[in-house]
């Protein structure tokens, strides 16, 4: 992948204090505010407390999820069965209320998280399977496990309606747990010894393990922490849609991925930022907003967003030829 | 002086396979002693200390700590042990900070929470006791080769550690760094620390060990006071054949021919206003420390990196290169400083490898052809005593360190490169093959090839250039002929620039 | 032809939309999904009425998916809208995308949105699988004495109970006639039927009936059949597909045109506009509105296509 | 990603002569035929002629992409555009046949192929977009276009039947097309300077670069090919269905990536071969095959999918750690 590797030895010594003044994510901070611009402008809506409400609360399953997302891509993994693991926990949750009640229900998906999460970890770290493969094999297996369980119809889930709640500033709890998530990631990956471990793993596993770091401990951990975080969006999407179906979360994983690496974290591992995922959803989900509050047609609205996506990267890319020139 | 015996090694064997090699190491490291450990590339000395490091499994053997038997499973164990190794390759996490590499493994922390201002202190004053000037908040990535050095050894060095082990530590420094490094070993010497030295430099042997120790065939075929014994018993050691230096010297005779490159007030942010030419049969050392800006220079005239200002001429003619391909079309060879981010195709083979410039010439059509480039290797397999299977059918990564730098440089000998820039030519490469590549220059220089080393191993100027050029910080700050070219000006002249 | 199922009582009629007659109201519309032709003409025939009749129609696309239906909802909380249009996948959500949108009447279209509907108006699934499973069933029984090799089933699973509604249906049509199904095969076609999807696994279903001289196929949508008649073509057995089709678009001449084309189930969605506006504007003005209001399908045979659609140039 | 970087240096050498013997494949094959037996003994019709041409044809759109993937992901680049490209390519034919007639409009379909390729291959080389978010905006662009040009209902396509014609063999030209094009890239990959390079780039792009290699150009070239892989299958693909619409091609991508990774090529880059790819198209493609001949439901279909994906690749990694004790 062309992310201008290692930048030879040579690269001049100017380029780099220029690189720490100018962030990573400036690029796309402009990008993201530049939309709001013209949002702004096009829809009388757009720049409302209820719609900026809207667009967070909009973002908080895909939020979350890519908040573990950027734990593992940086330490240079992947995991596409979130969108089929949150589906799964939903049915989980919702078979388990119906004979259990809604407080052990929830005990359940927390466990079925988690253990869709080690299974994962387990696969990548004990026997070795690359995480790609892994993923996409509990992806599938998820996904049929809960069509051939739950059936087609939805499933009604009562009395769990805590996500739509708003108890203050109008924000919905789905939209405030989002947010505590992301801040407590953010702190995890830039204060705490694991996050930087997470850091150096990525970076280099050899070196990380030369030093004595578990590293497929770590990783595990990384993978667990994924599998919660589908716990977590699987409760989401059951009380904030009050049902589960077969195709609740399809596509997930590719929003999550595309989210991520927008916001700079790169597919080699070793850099990124819980931030710049931040950043990144925000550019897909203020996009997308925006352009349903102008009622433009869906199929141009992938055209749209589609190009936004290229464009926002290279517009990165060329301020930091233009900084380096 | 006889110290306790802090780690005891006795009948190690290792194979990969079918290669046997370490059938039977037995080593004492004594604690507040520094122990040299030679041998020739390949003779497997980094997977020696790989093995104590915890990151090879021995076959056989019994390590001892302290007088108890222990058995490494991991690093995490060697390292409780308190054993760090500095290894030859560089281990860094190239996107982290100088700081957070310094303290990786080990980061200062509040109930898990990384103590940014005690990292800070701490990397900071691990480069102090190196002497070294490093922004901490510098991505390693961003840092030369010598530097990242700097950093690994910082990291090892920075907390408390009962055995350091040093796989070749300068191959990559200055003799400034080196020297600092000496100190720093002498400090940890008084401390009581054991020290296990891995060099091809007999001098840096003489200055700072206590006891040498030479791997050969799988064993230790030497173990002694480093004052019983002196060069040639070393070297005899570890080859089998005493090894003697300026067996031929090559004397460039101007022959009128045109230059084969000149080079005319090249500038850029690492050199200013370089003039210098190349002559077929010529060998042009360009002696710098590391910041000499001399391996950008090579690179700049190869066209790997772009450089501000000045001509590159070729027959006369500005030439510009935006591309190595330009240079290599033109003639042009170029060995990088890096081994592992420029040099090595790691998954390929080793004939791959060597091959790589060459594959258009050595293919039939558009088809490559594994025999035609079998052979080819096999013409440099004896010639830079590559220690690997004669067909070159192997991984290049599973060869040592000395061996992958032979193979580099075979690329650009059998390329039949006109003019060829090498950097760092005879970098971990050991004392018997050094003097091969020394000779196999000099055959080239008067089939008339032309030479560039840019080197900061005074050896690779002494023994082979016909005329020398110093550079200090970018600026070029002598000129030698021929019959100046030796140790002492060389470092004379280069010592005007050593780092305040 | 369909005189052995009875269509439910709710079946409504087409009316013209009176021009000017939403002038000044804003209305939402929740679309199920773009990118299949079932939905692009209801969109088409909404864009269309709402142009005659004056209103400003905002469309929200929940591409088949609840979690998007529920964002659409917000927005159109959001926007003030005056009414609403809802067509999303999963009726079990409905609750919640009514308690997250704007409370303003609610015209639900082939899905329930209990309980913020208003009305709804939408396809009489179960009668729409049902009578094309019973012109099958007739086919058969009158050509074949109710003798057939397979019933090979194109579905989407991902589609719902609409999925089962339909191809239910179609089963019980059929059985009215000729009895339960036998050797019954159920394909999933992948998210909203895909004709690559059928293709490649009716082929491999032909493999596994060989010799079979009268499969009877029937498909979730156009899309899944004319994959179906691809596998078909390409192993030269056309001849023994017997096609019941969902939803009759004109300008799909390779299925009607097909040698064994039975039926399919025409169900208007360029002309539900017709049965959704007029009826919401009612309702957003405070009139009484009828609360279920059903599309009046019809079998389409060879023999009635040109007189339903007379556009049709196969 | 976990694919046990490297074997660290620690691969002894047995495991090298070992892998010489039985190479990286050889797990791959074993399990392919288990899963040929196990269908045998399961399906009277599966090991027979007409099912096995059944099989590879239905491999030919996936395989003919996984052929220009193959090259693309041991250079360590991604095309996730291939599968809406496909669409994009077969409307576009759709519509110039209507006008123009047949044979022009096969021209304007490798014109567009390539012209995909070109602006991946742009994007990602010159402008300097990471590969995945360009062809993930291409994915998203060209279905957009795809559905708002063609309209959701299938466009149809009369008189260009020649992939489903049978000359010899009683095989569909589009399965031999498939074979033709998999023998030719394993060719271009193992046999030719163009191969060694594409394995040099992925192995070190940096060192590449400094022996000589063209790395841009050759990678430009990389997605052009895989570009005219699109218009090949955009091709294919209006010839096997008679039409195409707005859904062809959707999820392929996947299939496409799946299968290469599967067949032994690394995310990492620099080693793979279309041998591999072919193997992991047909473990796929003999278990879709024999599930549905043995008439399991398709979500069940997923769930044994999904698991023995997994299953072969640990099986791998098993054989592998067998070897080396
Ligand atoms: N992973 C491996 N697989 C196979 N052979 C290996 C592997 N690692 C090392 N070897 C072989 O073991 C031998 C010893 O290598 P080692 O790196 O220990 O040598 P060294 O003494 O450190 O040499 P140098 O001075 O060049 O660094 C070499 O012949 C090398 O090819
Ligand atoms: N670079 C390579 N990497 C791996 N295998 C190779 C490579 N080059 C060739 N081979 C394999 O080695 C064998 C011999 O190759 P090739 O036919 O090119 O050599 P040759 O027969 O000695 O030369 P020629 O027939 O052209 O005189 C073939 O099986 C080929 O697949
Ligand atoms: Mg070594
Ligand atoms: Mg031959």
């Amino acid at each position: 992948m062309p992310e201008n590797v290692q930048a030879t030895s040579a690269v001049p010594a100017t380029t780099i204090r220029a690189r720490m003044k100018a962030p990573e994510w400036g690029a796309l901070l402009i990008f993201l505010l530049a939309e709001i611009v013209f949002f702004t402008i096009n829809s009388p809506y757009f720049l409302s407390w209820p719609n900026i409400v809207n667009i967070i609360t909009a973002l908080s399953i895909t939020g979350i999820l890519a908040a573990g997302g950027t734990i593992l891509l940086i330490a240079g993994q992947f995991d596409l069965s979130v969108g089929s693991g949150t589906a799964f926990v939903a049915l989980m949750f919702a078979i388990a209320a119906q004979s259990l009640g809604i407080m052990p229900a929830v005990g359940v998906a927390v466990l079925v998280g988690v253990g869709i999460g080690m299974l994962n970890g387990f696969l990548v770290t004990v026997v070795g399977v690359n995480a790609l493969i892994t993923t996409l094999g509990t992806l599938a297996i998820f996904r049929g496990l809960t069509l051939s369980i739950g059936g087609a119809s939805s499933v009604r889930i009562t009395g769990f309606d805590w996500a739509i709640a708003r108890p203050f500033l109008d924000i919905p709890l789905s939209a405030v747990l989002f947010l505590v998530i992301a801040v407590g990631i953010a702190v995890l990956l830039s204060r705490t010894v694991f996050g930087r471990t997470i850091y150096a793993i990525g970076a280099n596993e050899n070196a990380a393990r030369l030093v004595g770091i578990r590293t497929k401990k770590t990783l595990f951990l990384g993978f667990v922490i994924s599998g919660v975080c589908m716990a977590i969006t699987g409760l989401v999407s059951a009380s904030q849609l009050g049902s589960t179906s077969g195709t609740t979360g399809t596509g997930l994983e590719l929003a999550v991925v595309t989210a991520i690496i927008l916001g700079g974290t790169s597919l080699k591992g070793g850099t990124g930022s819980m931030f710049g995922t931040v950043l990144g959803l925000l550019i897909v989900g203020v996009l997308n907003n925006g352009m349903t509050l102008m009622n433009i047609n869906s199929t141009w609205q992938q055209v749209a967003a589609g190009t936004l996506l290229i464009l926002a990267v290279s517009f990165d890319q060329i301020r930091q030829r233009f900084i380096r020139a | 002086m006889s110290a306790p015996t802090f780690l005891s090694v006795r009948g190690i064997r290792k194979s990969f396979g079918s290669v046997k090699v370490l059938h039977g190491v037995d080593l004492d490291l004594p604690a507040g002693s520094v122990t040299a450990l030679l041998g020739e590339n390949g003779a497997g000395k980094s997977t020696f200390v790989r093995i104590l490091a915890g990151d090879h499994h021995a076959d056989e053997g019994n390590i001892e700590i302290d007088g108890a038997p222990i058995s490494f499973r991991s690093v995490a164990q060697s390292r409780e042990a308190g054993i760090r190794l500095i290894a030859q390759e560089i281990a860094d996490a190239p996107t982290l900070s100088v700081a957070e590499n310094i303290t990786l493994g080990a980061v200062p922390n509040r109930l898990g929470f990384v103590d940014y201002g005690a990292m800070r202190s701490i990397a900071q004053r691990a480069l102090d006791s190196l002497g070294a000037d490093l922004q901490l908040d510098a991505p390693v990535s961003s840092l030369r080769l010598g530097e990242r050095q700097i950093v690994e050894i910082a990291r090892a060095t920075a907390g408390a550690s009962r055995c350091l082990i040093f796989d070749e530590p300068t191959a990559a420094l200055s003799d400034a760094e080196t020297k600092r490094l000496f100190a720093l070993i002498e400090r940890m010497r008084s401390r009581g620390v054991a020290i296990l030295y891995i060099t091809h430099r007999l001098d840096e042997v003489f200055a700072i060990a206590d006891r040498v120790c030479v791997l050969r065939d799988g064993r230790v075929s030497l173990d002694a006071k480093v004052a019983e014994v002196d060069q040639t018993a070393v070297v005899t050691a570890m080859v089998g054949r005493a090894v003697a230096s300026h067996q031929d010297h090559h004397v460039y005779a101007e022959t009128g021919a045109a230059r084969l490159v000149e080079v005319r007030g090249l500038t850029s942010d690492s050199f200013f206003n370089i003039d210098v030419d190349v002559a077929p049969g010529e060998i042009v050392g360009i002696y710098g420390k590391v910041g000499s800006g001399v391996p950008e220079l090579a690179g700049a005239i190869f066209g790997a990196v772009p450089h501000a200002s000045g001509d590159i001429l070729v027959d006369g003619k500005p030439v510009i290169f935006r591309h190595p391909s330009e240079a290599i079309a033109q003639g042009f060879g170029f060995l990088p400083a890096d081994r592992a981010s420029e040099g090595l195709l790691r998954p390929r083979s080793v004939a791959e490898n060597l091959a790589a410039p060459s594959w258009r010439r050595l293919a039939r059509g558009a088809f490559v052809s594994r025999r035609i480039e079998t052979s080819a290797f096999g013409r440099w397999h004896k010639t830079l005593k590559v220690r690997s299977r004669p067909d070159g059918a192997e991984r290049i990564a599973t060869l040592s360190g000395g061996n992958q730098q032979k193979v580099l440089l075979g690329r650009w000998l059998e390329a039949g490169s006109k003019l060829l820039l090498l950097v760092e030519p005879t970098r971990g490469v050991d004392v018997g093959a050094r003097q091969e590549i020394y000779q196999v220059l000099r055959d080239l220089a008067r089939q008339g090839h032309g030479i560039l080393i840019a080197s900061s191993d005074y050896e690779d100027i002494t023994e082979a250039a016909t005329r020398a050029i110093v550079m200090v910080r970018g600026q070029m700050v002598a000129h030698l002929p021929q019959n100046e070219i030796s140790t002492a000006r060389l470092t004379e002249a280069a010592g005007g620039g050593a780092h305040a | 032809q369909d005189a052995g199922i009875t269509p439910p009582p709710e079946v409504a009629q087409f009316e013209e939309i009176a021009p000017g007659s939403g002038e000044g109201l804003t209305i939402g519309f929740t679309q199920l999904g773009l990118g299949v032709p079932f939905t692009e003409a209801l969109q088409k025939g909404m864009v269309a009425a709402a142009e005659t009749a004056g209103v400003n129609l905002v469309t929200c696309d929940s591409k088949f998916d609840a979690a998007a239906a529920l964002d659409c909802a917000r927005q159109f909380r959001t926007q003030n809208v005056d009414g609403l249009v809802t067509f999303q996948a999963d009726a079990a959500a409905a609750a919640n995308i009514c308690a997250e949108g704007p409370q303003v009447p609610v015209i639900a279209i082939d899905i329930e949105q209990q309980p913020c509907q208003t009305a709804f108006v939408g396809a009489a699934n179960t009668y729409a699988g049902q009578i094309v499973g019973y012109a099958i069933g007739q086919y058969f029984k009158e050509n074949f004495d109710c003798q057939y090799d397979a019933w090979v089933s194109l579905e989407s699973l991902a589609v719902g109970v609409v999925n089962d509604m339909r191809m239910g249906g179609m089963r019980e049509g059929f059985a009215q006639v000729c009895g339960e199904v036998q050797n019954l095969r159920v394909i999933d076609t992948g998210a909203g039927g895909q004709a690559d999807t059928a293709q490649r696994q009716v082929t491999d279903t032909l493999t596994a009936l060989p010799g079979a001289q009268k499969i009877i196929v029937v498909g979730i949508n156009e899309d899944v059949v004319t994959g179906a008649l691809a596998a078909a073509r390409s192993q030269n057995r056309t001849e023994n597909l017997y096609l019941g089709v969902q939803n009759f678009d004109p300008g799909n001449c390779q299925i009607w045109t097909a040698p064994h084309f039975i039926a399919s189930a025409a169900y208007f969605p360029e002309k539900y506009a017709q049965l959704i506006l007029p009826n919401l504007i009612k309702a957003v003005k405070g009139e009484e509105i009828a609360k279920q209001i059903l599309v009046p399908h019809e079998v389409v045979t060879k023999d009635n296509m040109m007189q339903l659609y007379p556009e049709t140039n196969c």
